[in-house]
């Protein structure tokens, strides 16, 4: 069967779910909405997979190569001859493999909101918004045109501020929402105008031409942009960079980070949904779209390195401070993207090109998978527990098993612990690094250790350590909630089994990456040290971390503080653009422009005000006047202006 | 002899007018309503009898001549002056002196006729004083009020000095030439200084009549003074026939001096315009304001006539007419107003909205034929007087006309703003509308939607006009 | 056949005038704006039709003679710009009749003004004749006046004179611009001509173009809030009643907008080319202070009227830079801008009828009891903050790309700035709606509740109608560019 | 011998500032009125000095001077009638005392 017959249904389904609930949500689907909504997708997570394997194991491959397929292309808005806005749905490895992460991991927060959102007063809203998002991601996914990318990067933005600020009524919910959107939005600033420039040089938008009319061999357009440059920096590097700046702010990279913690305001569903599963990873995967063109551009990928290293390590650092649980996991998600960023990044630094990119989208696959479960799981102990504290938590594997396990699962997981998911893509990004550069090496395996470290730390303080205070047992919640758990516990044992590099590889022919036990045994032993860490500190109830936290003074407390990053931000908006710009320019436009306007005005009635004499009722100045009117005339057209 | 009769048909029936009224006065006793229907008939007879059986020629060699521009513009004179006197009734039916103001109007509009179709200085200044002395009675109409007398006092001085200074111009003229007839005027003038000087000074009698800065001192206190209905005639007839004149005297006859007289009028219209731009914005009396108003619309009129084409001349006559219309739809209210109430300051009409919807809506249309706004007439008639000023290419005129426009559109929208949007606690009371000023009214109104939106009464007049 | 478009107005004024009482003066008044929005979309198809027939630039032409001495037409004509305002008109006369159902006050004045005013737009959108676009664009001036004068809110009198005085400048300078036009033409006949299409063939020298070009480009420019001639725009929007707040934003603003850019492209192209870099100054200084300015405004109709000066800024933006792409997103942006701004202007007076303020402060959590005005907000307010899917998305973009074409450091720094108010916007728009429609629920400082309903049909419809007009040409935008472009 | 016209037209012009002197310097009305008849008289010097030596074959400026004494007759008469009036109202004619009426 031809993709472009059902390849449209994937985003379209989700979308008819959203208008259907949206426009009559309230009315007819009061109670059967998260069932609507939850079918809907159900066909599409079908389709989906149909698709996947259609093109993994039927007609994805010619003579051995993955070849991109476009199965569908509308123009949708034409700016001039050959400039034009497409429509459309791009196959290839990568977009195919999230086509899969995206619909699936949909469905199962779908599934598990079921549960966890019954008796919402906006239920059908929620899954409305729940379906545009899905739209808005698939299509973000099948974009075959730089500018249709865009278009679903807002709308992704948009839907992630609308579930964000779901709570409408909580102040802190609407603040977390205007700060996702506000912060993201700067970044698009970037990413916009890395479009402009690239469409303007490469004379098109559309992903393959572009894509090949600058990576072609000795190619002008190429020329062009290496050789003209802004302030000594090539053009080529500035569309590139303000490009990944865009992914930057989507992915929640420093120092565009801060929105992302505080978007755990939102719905727990929601958070593993958007902010762990998929919206977050678009930055990886708007880089892993235009990699042909990074690979030109080193500095790029340099600067991308750093960027993702040093989000991994600060991330990972301050989710050990963390006491609310989501947060915890939204620095964890923070500092795994970094991971995938930088492995994109490192082949900068040798010649390791194509496993860099198998690496960092393997770790998107697992992550999504172990992270979604994660944030499930918490989700379920605070649909249990009814708080994100872990001060008020404990001791509750003996409440919520179920929970208790597949948390547990995940948690070995992340911290890549084998057999499990993340160790294999962990350690594939371990080993593009050492190939590449040490040092990013290092930094690595110090926040391998960690992760699992904080992980665990979180774990024990949930189901070990003192029991909790809490009384009233309901139980673990019902089906709708365990099953995607199990589920997804599932998912994240075998899929790092699936041999990975075979399918998705930079070049489409799939690449051997083998894991030594030799190299691993270093990674093992720091994930096994922080664990150990943890166990101590945090299995039973003690002082310890008090003691320790203490005695670091200081920089505990920086770290607790975010390295107050807010802050800074804060002072930057409040300070310098509202009382720096935006009041001076009200007070202008007031004062300034306007009172010209008005000054204008009372000058005449001023002048009116002043020549009234001339006006002075007696008969004699008049003639006077008139007279001395006849001499002037006279005097001036017969001596002056003849 | 016949054609004596034919081409002095106006003047000739006007005649027979004032002396049947005269007759009447002396005779018989009667009713003010009959004087007035009698005479409202006799000027409807007088301006339908304008329309038929017209012809150019001229008389006693060249003293009188008249042609279609000529008839028309008489016949906009006699149309203006039917609606003064259908509006000024609810004044007159209380008033002992009926006859004698028909007799005096009339013979003043008969002066203008004269003047109008003169062709000659001599009775040019016949006409013009025949014109102007009666108006000074006219002002002092209401006898008892020390405002009239005031009024009529400064008009008769003024107007005497002023024709006092036309003569000496005249005499320079006739020392200068030797002749008093255009036709040949037109052939002596020179640009000399003797000439300019003489120039000058008639130039001040036409400016003092229709009140270009500085010579319009006078105007204000007059208006003020004087009953409604003078003031109304005052502002519009008398205005509009010395404008016929003075550019026909400065198209026919100084011609010549062309390039002179034009940077003249440059200067005094922009003066002119300034002035009573920035005097209107500050008046209270709505009379004294429609003043002032008025010399801003002279100095719009000196913008046109500056052009000194045959669009030029086309353009006054129309614009006259049109200000026929909206002046008097305007004066016809306040006239109402005033002899109701005695109410004629800004202030009283606020909230007039409220109590009387019709009559507000017909100031307010005629304020905005005023100020220029389409759809009414007033918006055409200031484009094409600025487009004709626009024609010689001095845009620096153009420019400060039509900046001046946001003024003007400033004070007549300050009429506006009281009568819809401003509180009163006392407004005027509702009043009833008599069925002559009714009718006037109408016709004002009628005649300023008619005349802009429809092209043929311009293309009319300027089919019969002529150029520089 | 155009001229039905200003018959049809003429008819529904003298139908006002006859009938008495609110409910007939408000049926009428739909009944003609409903007739009107129809005949707009016959326009529409036949004009879709015809063109494929004949490539003339302007359709449906009809010239009559109207002042032969001065060789005025009556000369009306539309090509594909025109159309598109023309729909725009009818979408927002619609909706500004159906929001003002329940005026009480002068109800019959008010509908009979409101007529008027978009007689006006109808007849300057489809003139071809200069002065035919003349009369028609002070028609529409004296309406506002009176509009905001008696049925407005606030320092109605001053903003009244302000906008009235600032328009009645605004076209005194049109007019210097005109006059200069027409005595620098010589028609085929050996007359000056008003005639646009006329102009436009017989190239007028550059001397004279650069001489009236600032006159008639700054005059209509003012109409449409050019950056220091503005200050008409916030205290006209927002101490007008909601119905004129929308005709003004949605259509007069356009006005000015259409204007320019028959100047700049048909008419005095050189000039404009010469001029384009002060144009474009202005344009951005425009966008990017305007959207600060907002950032400061506490006053939801303030706010509103400060970003439509940014908006706007997007249009003459479009014309200064003269790119095809650019211009096409000028026009784009000045629809989308017309329905975007209309839709806000009504969603905000229909909070303000329910809770008597406008202060941002004053409001909170609204969407808890009023969800569908709620919503409304909402929308308008993503439009305006260029989300895709909604029109001004599409339109902003569009400049964007047009404005890039032009290969110039400085014009790139221009078209950055211009981006960059995006963010801007979004920041003054989130906070505006964080606090009015999320939040805890607040009215008037206090958290007490009055009795505040959700909208009536009425108000329904017509913000339906508007919000059909937003996604319409947010989700399938190649129906609007097939349009415009020739 | 003949007087030349300079001397004539010196007169006249004397005449003529002097009556405008008097209009703007004397307070009483009637003077006022008197000195305006002065300067319709110097106007009547001119026409004939200027018909007599300029034009003597003509009669057009004998005939203005004779229209201008009619003229002026008249003015003043209805002037007097004012000025009478405007006493009855006033109590006075001191033109200082009748600026009522003014900006």
């Amino acid at each position: 069967m031809e993709y472009s017959n059902y390849i449209a249904l994937i985003p379209l389904l989700p979308l008819a779910g959203f208008v259907l609930l949206g426009l009559f949500g309230k009315k007819t689907f009061a109670k059967s909405a998260g069932i609507v909504g939850t079918l809907f997708l159900f066909i599409s997570t079908i389709l989906a997979f149909y698709t996947a394997y259609q093109y993994f194991f039927v007609n994805g491959k010619v003579n051995g190569v993955y070849q991109p397929v476009t199965a569908l292309q509308y123009t949708w808005l034409q700016f001039s001859l050959g400039m034009s806005i497409d429509m459309g749905a791009l196959l290839d490895p990568a977009s195919v493999m999230m086509l899969v992460v995206v619909t699936f991991v949909s469905l199962m927060v779908h599934v598990f909101s079921l549960g966890y959102m019954k008796g919402e007063e906006r239920f059908a809203t929620y899954y409305a918004f729940l379906g545009l998002f899905t739209f808005s991601m698939l299509g973000l996914v099948l974009s075959t045109n730089i500018f249709q990318i865009y278009i679903f990067w807002e709308l992704v933005g948009v839907s992630s501020f609308l579930l964000i600020g779901f709570y409408y009524d909580r102040p802190a919910a609407v603040a977390a929402a205007k700060k996702a959107f506000i912060v993201t939005r700067f970044a698009d600033l970037g990413f916009l105008i890395g479009i402009l420039i690239l469409a303007f040089y490469s004379g098109t938008l559309d992903f393959g031409t572009m894509i090949q009319r600058i990576t072609g061999t000795n190619s002008p357009v190429l020329a062009q942009m290496t050789g003209y440059g802004v302030v000594g920096i090539p053009v080529l590097s500035w569309a590139l960079t303000l490009v990944f700046i865009g992914g930057a702010g989507k992915s929640a990279m420093f120092p565009l980070h801060i929105w992302l913690p505080d978007a755990m305001e939102g719905p727990t569903p929601v958070s593993a949904l958007i902010h762990a599963a998929t919206m977050v990873v678009a930055g990886v995967y708007l880089v892993a779209r235009l990699y042909p063109i990074y690979l030109i551009d080193v500095s790029v990928l340099k600067l991308i390195t750093w960027v993702g290293a040093i989000s991994a390590f600060l991330a990972a650092i301050i989710a050990c401070t963390q006491t609310d649980i989501k947060r915890v996991l939204a620095y964890s998600t923070i500092s795994q993207i970094g991971y995938m960023l930088f492995a994109l990044g490192v082949p900068a630094y040798g010649e390791a090109v194509n496993t860099g990119y198998t690496a960092s989208l393997f770790h998107l696959f697992t992550h999504a998978f172990f992270k979604s479960l994660l944030f499930l799981g918490a989700g379920a102990v605070i649909h249990f527990i009814h708080t994100n504290e872990m001060g008020n938590m404990g001791g509750l594997r003996k409440f919520m098993p179920i929970t208790h396990a597949t948390f547990l699962i995940a948690c070995l997981a992340i911290a890549g612990i084998p057999p499990l998911a993340g160790f294999f893509s962990k350690e594939e990004i371990l080993i593009t690094a050492w190939q590449s550069n040490k040092l990013i090496y290092y930094i690595a395996l110090i926040t391998s250790g960690i992760t699992a470290f904080y992980m665990f730390r979180l774990y024990f303080s949930i189901f070990y350590n003192k029991t909790s205070t809490h009384s009233d047992h309901h139980g673990e919640g019902n089906l709708n909630m365990k099953l995607p758990l199990l589920v997804l516990a599932a998912a994240a044992i075998v899929v790092g089994f699936i041999p990975f590099t075979h399918f998705v590889a930079a070049n489409g022919k799939g690449e051997e990456i083998t894991i030594s036990a030799s190299f691993s045994i270093a990674p093992i032993a720091m994930a096994l040290a922080g664990i150990s860490l943890a166990f101590v500190l945090y299995f039973n109830e003690n002082d310890q971390p008090q003691k320790l936290a203490t005695a670091i003074g200081g920089l505990y407390r920086a770290i607790r503080q975010k390295f107050y990053f807010d802050e800074l931000y804060l002072f930057i908006t409040k300070k310098i653009i509202f009382n720096g710009i935006a009041k001076p320019a009200a007070w202008f436009d007031k004062n300034i422009v306007d009172g010209f306007m008005n000054k204008l005005g009372w000058a005449t009635t001023g002048i009116s005000e002043r020549i009234k004499a001339l006006q002075s009722g007696s008969i004699q100045s008049y003639t006077l006047y008139f007279f001395g009117g006849i001499i002037a005339l006279a005097a001036v057209f017969i001596y002056l202006w003849t | 002899m016949i054609d004596f009769l034919l081409l002095m048909k106006q003047e000739l029936i006007i005649t027979v007018i004032i002396f049947t009224l005269l007759l009447l006065k002396i005779g018989t006793e009667m009713s003010n309503t009959a004087i007035l229907n009698l005479a409202n008939g006799l000027l409807l007879f007088n301006l339908a009898a304008g329309f038929m059986g017209n012809q150019a020629g001229m008389l006693f060699d060249g003293m009188f001549f008249t042609n279609p521009l000529i008839v028309l513009q008489k016949n906009i004179l006699s149309l203006g002056t039917l609606i003064v006197s259908l509006q000024s009734s609810s004044w007159l039916k209380k008033h002992e002196h009926v006859p004698e103001f028909y007799i005096l109007l009339l013979s003043n509009l008969l002066g203008m006729f004269f003047m109008i179709s003169t062709g000659n200085l001599l009775m040019f200044y016949v006409g013009l004083e025949l014109s102007s002395i009666p108006l000074a009675a006219m002002a002092n109409f209401d006898l008892g009020k020390r405002k009239s007398s005031e009024a009529a006092m400064k008009f008769i001085v003024s107007s005497a000095f002023a024709s006092g200074l036309l003569l000496f111009g005249i005499s320079l003229v006739y020392g200068a030439t030797g002749t008093l007839t255009f036709s040949e005027l037109a052939s002596h003038i020179t640009g000399g200084p003797l000439p300019v000087f003489a120039f000058v000074l008639l130039l001040a009698g036409f400016a003092f009549k229709i009140s270009v800065v500085p010579f319009h001192l006078w105007t204000a206190d007059v208006y003020e003074g004087a009953p409604v209905a003078v003031t109304s005639w005052l502002s519009v007839i008398s205005k509009g026939s010395v404008l016929f004149v003075f550019v026909s005297v400065l198209y026919t006859v100084f011609k010549p001096m062309a390039g002179t007289w034009y940077n003249m009028l440059f200067v005094l219209s922009m003066l002119t315009i300034l002035i009573g731009n920035l005097f209107a914005i500050r008046q209270n009396n709505i009379k004294r304001f429609l003043a002032f108003s008025s010399i801003a619309q002279i100095g719009f009129i000196l913008v046109g006539i500056t052009g000194s084409s045959q669009l030029a001349t086309a353009s006054v006559v129309y614009f006259v007419l049109i200000y026929v219309f909206s002046n008097l739809a305007a004066f016809g209210v306040v006239a109402l107003v005033s002899s109701v109430t005695g109410r004629e300051q800004v202030s009283d009409y606020k909230g007039f909205y409220k109590t009387n919807p019709v009559l507000s809506w017909v100031l307010t249309i005629a304020l905005f034929s005023l100020a220029g706004v389409p759809p009414t007439a007033g918006f055409f008639g200031k484009f094409f007087l600025l487009m004709s000023g626009a024609g010689k290419g001095n845009y620096v005129l153009i420019t400060v006309a039509a900046l001046n426009m946001i003024i003007s559109f400033y004070y007549y929208l300050r009429i506006v703003k009281a009568i819809f949007m401003d509180a009163n606690e006392h407004p005027i009371e509702h009043l009833a509308i008599p069925a002559y000023p009714k009718l006037a009214m109408f016709i004002c109104v009628a005649g300023i939607i008619i005349t802009g939106l429809t092209g043929y009464i311009y293309d009319y007049i300027h089919s019969l006009s002529f150029g520089l | 056949m155009l001229s039905v478009l200003i018959i049809l107005p003429i008819i529904t004024v003298i139908a006002l005038l006859l009938c008495s009482g609110l409910k007939q003066v408000r049926v009428v008044a739909l009944g003609g704006a409903v007739v009107q929005l129809l005949y707009s979309f016959y326009i529409l198809f036949t004009y879709w039709e015809q063109r494929v027939v004949d490539g003339s630039q302007m359709l449906f032409q009809e010239d009559h003679v109207w002042y032969a001495p001065l060789n005025i037409h009556y000369h009306v004509g539309i090509d594909g710009i025109s159309v598109a305002m023309i729909l725009l008109t009818a979408f927002v006369t619609v909706a500004g009749i159906l929001v003002s159902w329940t005026t009480a006050k002068l109800s019959k004045e008010f509908f009979f003004l409101l007529t008027l005013l978009s007689m006006g737009a109808y007849g300057f959108f489809i003139s071809l004749d200069l002065f035919t676009l003349f009369f028609f664009l002070e028609v529409a001036v004296i309406p506002k006046f009176l509009l905001i004068g008696i049925w407005g809110s606030g320092r109605k009198e001053y903003s009244a004179m302000k906008l009235a005085l600032m328009l009645m400048g605004g076209s005194a300078l049109v007019f210097v611009g005109l006059a200069g036009v027409y005595f620098n033409t010589q028609a085929l006949s050996g007359a000056h001509s008003f005639n646009m299409l006329q102009i436009a063939q017989q190239h007028i020298s550059p001397e004279a173009q650069r001489l009236f070009f600032p006159f008639a480009f700054v005059g209509f420019g003012i109409f449409t809030a050019l950056f220091p001639f503005h200050t008409w725009v916030p205290d006209g929007h927002s101490s007008a009643p909601t119905a004129a707040s929308m005709f003004l934003a949605g259509i007069s603003m356009k006005l000015g907008g259409y204007g320019c850019l028959r100047m700049a492209t048909l008419l005095m192209p050189d000039a404009a080319h010469y001029y384009s870099w002060i144009i474009i100054l202005l344009a951005t200084i425009a966008i990017i202070y305007g959207a600060f300015a907002t950032m400061m405004q506490t006053d939801l109709k303030y706010i509103n009227a400060y970003s439509s000066i940014s908006h706007c800024g997007f249009v003459l933006l479009g014309i200064g830079m003269m790119t095809q792409t650019a211009i096409m997103g000028a026009v784009m942006q000045m629809v989308s801008h017309g329905l975007m701004t209309a839709l806000f202007f009504a969603a905000i007076g229909m909070l303000y009828d329910r809770t008597h303020t406008r202060q941002v402060a004053q409001l909170g959590g609204l969407l808890k009891v009023m969800p569908f005005i709620a919503t409304v907000f909402v929308i308008a307010g993503l439009c305006s903050l260029g989300l895709p899917g909604l029109s001004g998305f599409v339109a902003e973009v569009t400049v964007f790309m047009g404005s890039w074409e032009k290969a110039d450091n400085w014009y790139r720094l221009a078209t950055v700035l211009a981006c960059a108010s995006i963010v801007v916007t979004a920041v003054y728009i989130l906070r505006a709606m964080g606090k009015v429609i999320m939040g805890p629920l607040q009215v008037d400082g206090a958290t007490v509740q009055h009795n505040l309903s959700d909208a009536r049909w009425n108000e329904k419809i017509a913000a339906g109608v508007l919000i059909i007009g937003i996604i319409a040409i947010g989700i399938a935008p190649f129906w609007l560019t097939e349009l415009i472009n020739q | 011998m003949s007087i030349p016209l300079t001397h004539i037209l010196f007169v006249s012009t004397a005449l003529f500032f002097i009556g405008t002197y008097g209009l703007f310097t004397r307070r009483n009305l009637i003077t006022m009125l008197m000195s305006i008849e002065l300067i319709l008289n110097s106007v009547n010097i001119n026409f004939v000095a200027f018909n007599k030596y300029l034009y003597p074959d003509k009669l057009n400026g004998v005939f203005f001077s004779l229209f201008i004494i009619t003229v002026a007759a008249a003015e003043a008469a209805v002037a007097i009638a004012i000025i009478i009036n405007l006493y009855r109202n006033h109590r006075s004619i001191d033109v200082e005392d009748v600026k009522e009426m003014k900006n």
